[in-house]
């Protein structure tokens, strides 16, 4: 816990201390989108943790950016916090100099640009960002630390990215049983998205309390809650 | 038989160190040990003690187990909760506990509490904190309850109601603010319950249900997954494969047979002595 | 673990049990050999997986097969499979400071036909469990799979394609294990085995 | 000497004897800590060796007490043999384990108690194993604190009343700025009569400045 402390405890006088500036924290938690043919889900659960403590049971991780935007965060919470709010500050200057709203690609290219501006010393946060795309269909874009980016049709990160990601690429990507390929379904792919969550809190320490979801249409972005168990 | 086969020793086996150790130093990182980031608590009430463990074990950030036992039996009026290295707890209280067996067929007696923490005390303090058991000992004998902490390096305490393992300071809090000298069994029971719930809910390390063992003079009831406060909802969908469904490149299908071996007697005519 | 990679899976069934491991043995990121399977069988109805480091995997399973030929010869009948278990667990604790690198894996159907697996940590800390236990280096991605995928009650045949899916993509996502996959299943009456078409990179 | 191991108990402590004429009064705070964290309030650091002759335990928990109950063993086996043994002979029992293990332990000691040869004595085992016959003695981290007071108020020939006085006085001293000290205040009365246990609770110490 207080490493310096018991380093000094350790070793009295004999042995330097090393002090070293490490701004950073992960603060656990983990987030998913899955991309369909006309709607977007985003997913994250709020438990927000440091270690074997529990911040918060409730903090979202996901902001609605525009009625055809979704954005979705995890990592080091502080980082988080102060990138969603440069890209609204973005989004607000870009609608009033162009008098209307960013579409998802450009909000999608901003990101990267605005997370490579700080590539020798990152924003410590795992982004997905979840969306329609012009055609109206669902895109999902995801990003590394650094701003590399990619439009994916489904991604999980965050702590328990590495348990459900491979039960996405069976369940929504149908890998390994290729025969049965087909389009999902919103209500299939929102059972998914909860059993996927559900499966990690079992597992996974720094995931459960709540899943919110934000399932995005032509019609805009509507949020549904869920409980997740609390242990 | 003074046979090539190699002789079993007791104790530890140190011949992978040297190697481990080189690999180690090329930079290859060991495999993370089964920990049981716990809580655990014990307290004394008016006819004996009640202990109380969660069931969660982790390795790194995982669950490894969902549901594993912490309270490990030491003697039939003894129990011994175990948090730290789950490998350590289990072997160490199940070596005490055949000490204990021995040492009540030699003597003929019931063993003392006190002798259990010495013997635990006295082998953790040999290896120097390097088995990573951290134990919270209860039982009654004929001098009454006695509860006792063993931490990993061999130092004891002997307290009313004490709680160990990574969620010891949620526990303690439900303790500290609600602890009574002289409780009737019931109270007991739910403010252990109660005390492992705050582990289980404020401490990532602990999870899933809580167990409880209640030792008085002359009864022990082991109440195992007491309370179930984290039980998985049904899942939305079953996700059962049609048939077929993977791509098989080989199959080879063995037949077991049941041999059953019968004894037959078969009479013989006697054996000619005239 | 990371070494030389591998994963193993098992699961409980409807009066069967199933276990399954990755054959690839690599050094780092490089690839030796397809064909390293990491399940051995022990008596005609326990199976033992034993993921981690190669040279240790060999050696282990050398050592089991001499530990319970002993055990035969001396009580004259099969081990079980939660002797073995404790055995397993014996044996690595008692190299607790200079431990081999495996986490095993033991499945099998006792003598009343009842399935039993449990999985070990590198030092023999037992983990008994009545749905699936999984081991090596794509541990996380296998709880993530069998978490979801798993469900009591399964028929040797469903049980089958379960573990399988949930192997393969499982270790789709981890760069050390994958290269073609081996599932038995044991049932009271046979073992089927099955090499799976998985992809090989 | 050897540091504390990571994750070790720690008696971050301030314990005291007084010799007086008759016996000795020993006492100590009661705070056990692992890191930061209190593992014990109410702590006894006064260790029964003999019927009349106590240790004050300051260091590793682990250590101090495998010391002791090593001490208390030999001391039954050589009443057996010999009879009483003297407190100068617990003493250096204590001093020659400390020494020799003094690169595997963690231990300072004060050793008190009567016997019929010296009365009442107080004897020091500080932390390389060395052992001094001191009139008080003060020992853990609460002591650095109360150097000064003990020395200006330790007076030669002190009653049993003064002595428990000084004694608690100093350690409330020490208890109130060292953050590894607190709790209660224990007590013992060692005389040629036997042992009388005095218990201080946290809410009846003497009260000094505290700003």
């Amino acid at each position: 816990m207080n490493s310096i402390y018991q380093a000094a405890i350790d070793h009295p006088v004999s042995v330097p201390i090393e002090h070293r500036f490490d701004p950073y924290v992960d603060n656990g938690g983990t987030l998913l989108s899955i991309a369909g043919e006309d709607f977007c889900v985003v997913a994250a659960d709020t438990r927000q943790s440091e270690g074997y403590s529990i911040n918060s049971r409730y903090v979202p991780k996901s902001v609605k950016l525009s009625d055809k935007t979704v954005i979705s965060m995890g990592g080091c919470y502080a980082d988080c916090l102060t990138l969603t709010k440069r890209i609204q500050q973005s989004m607000e200057w870009y609608h009033h100099a162009h008098g209307k709203t960013m579409s998802t690609a450009a909000v999608a290219q901003m990101l990267s640009i605005m997370l490579y501006q700080k590539r020798f010393f990152p924003f410590y946060s795992w982004c997905i960002l979840g969306g329609l795309d012009e055609e109206g269909k669902g895109a999902v874009y995801t990003y590394d630390p650094v701003g590399s980016y990619e439009r994916e049709s489904c991604r999980c990160a965050g702590s328990a990215s590495s348990l459900i990601q491979p039960f996405l690429d069976n369940q929504i990507m149908f890998k390994n049983q290729e025969t049965l390929k087909k389009n999902l379904p919103l209500d299939h792919v929102l059972r998914i998205t909860k059993d996927s969550f559900t499966s990690a809190t079992e597992r996974d320490i720094y995931t459960g309390d709540y899943l919110e979801i934000f399932v995005i249409t032509k019609n805009g972005v509507e949020i549904q809650k869920m409980d997740l168990k609390k242990d | 038989m003074t046979s090539r086969l190699p002789r079993t020793k007791g104790g530890f086996n140190f011949d992978n160190h040297v190697r481990n150790t080189m690999m180690e130093g090329k930079g290859l990182c060991l495999p993370k040990a089964t920990k049981t980031g716990t809580t655990i608590v014990g307290l004394i009430y008016k006819d004996g003690l009640v202990l109380g463990a969660d069931t969660r074990a982790t390795a790194g950030p995982i669950v490894a187990d969902k549901n594993c036992e912490k309270i490990h039996y030491l003697a039939p009026n003894m129990y011994c909760c175990g948090a730290g290295t789950a490998a350590d707890t289990e072997m160490t209280t199940a070596l005490i506990s055949s000490q204990l067996e021995l040492h009540r067929l030699s003597t003929g007696r019931q063993a003392r509490v006190v002798t259990a923490m010495t013997l635990l005390k006295q082998m953790l303090f040999k290896y120097q904190g390097h088995i990573g058991a951290a134990l919270i000992l209860g039982g009654v004998d004929l001098n009454g309850p006695h509860l006792y902490t063993i931490y990993p390096h061999g130092s004891t305490d002997k307290l009313p109601y004490v709680t160990m393992g990574s969620g010891s300071l949620a526990a303690m809090s439900v303790f500290e603010s609600r602890f009574k000298a002289d409780m009737e069994r019931e109270e007991a029971i739910t403010l252990v319950k109660d005390a492992i719930e705050a582990g289980i809910f404020n401490d990532l390390g602990s999870g899933s249900n809580v167990d409880v063992v209640v030792i008085s003079k002359d009864n022990v009831e082991v109440l195992r997954n007491y309370a179930k406060p984290n039980e998985r909802g049904i899942k939305e969908a079953s996700y059962k494969y049609p048939r077929g469904a993977t791509q098989v490149l080989k199959t080879s299908i063995r037949d077991l047979v049941d041999i059953k071996e019968t004894v037959q007697a078969t009479t013989t005519e006697a054996m000619d002595i005239s | 673990m990371e070494y030389n990679g591998g994963a193993v899976v098992a699961m409980v069934g409807k009066n069967c049990v199933a276990i399954a491991c990755d054959k690839r043995l690599g050094v780092q990121a490089m690839t030796i050999s397809t064909e390293f399977k990491k399940t051995f069988q022990v008596t005609p109805k326990t199976y033992i997986g034993l993921p981690g480091l190669a040279t240790d995997v060999q050696t282990l399973a050398e050592k089991f097969r001499f530990k319970v030929n002993m055990y035969k010869l001396k009580e004259e009948r099969e081990i079980e499979p939660r002797t073995l278990a404790h055995l397993v667990s014996s044996t690595l604790y008692e190299r607790r400071w200079g431990p081999w690198f495996v986490e095993p894996v033991v499945a099998g159907l006792d003598k009343e036909n009842r399935p039993f697996i449990c999985s070990t940590d590198l030092i023999g800390c037992i983990n008994f469990a009545k749905d699936f236990v999984v081991s090596g280096t794509t541990s996380n991605q296998l709880y993530g799979m069998c978490e979801s995928l798993w469900e009591p009650d399964l028929e040797p045949e469903d049980l089958f394609e379960t573990i399988s899916q949930a192997l393969m993509n499982a270790v789709d996502r981890d760069c050390l294990s994958g290269w073609g996959a081996e599932v038995t299943i044991i049932t009271p009456d046979k073992i089927i085995t099955r090499t799976l078409k998985s992809r090989q990179d | 000497m050897a540091g504390l191991k990571a994750g070790e108990v720690n008696l971050g402590t301030s314990i005291m004897a007084v010799q007086f004429d008759g016996g000795v009064i020993i006492g100590a705070d009661s705070r056990t800590t692992t890191g930061s964290y209190i593992a014990n309030r109410v702590t006894d650091k006064l260790t029964e060796v003999h019927d009349t002759i106590y240790c004050c335990r300051s260091g590793s928990a682990a250590d101090t007490q495998a010391v002791a109950d090593i001490v208390h063993y030999y001391l039954q086996m050589y009443t057996v043999q010999n009879g009483k043994p003297t407190v100068p002979l617990a003493a250096s029992l204590f001093q020659e384990m400390c020494y020799q293990n003094k690169d595997n332990l963690m231990a300072g000691i004060i050793v008190a108690g009567w016997d019929k040869d010296n009365g009442g004595s107080v004897w020091n085992i500080p932390l390389g194993g060395s052992l001094h016959r001191q009139p008080f003695a003060i020992g853990g981290s609460g002591s650095t604190y109360i150097y000064g007071y003990c020395d200006a108020n330790y007076k030669d020939g002190m009653n049993q009343e003064q002595c428990i006085e000084f004694v608690k006085n100093s350690l409330a001293l020490a208890m109130d700025r060292d953050g590894s000290s607190g709790g209660v205040i224990r007590l013992a009365v060692i005389t040629e009569k036997g042992v009388q246990r005095l218990f201080i609770p946290g809410d009846k110490l003497p009260v000094h400045w505290q700003g």
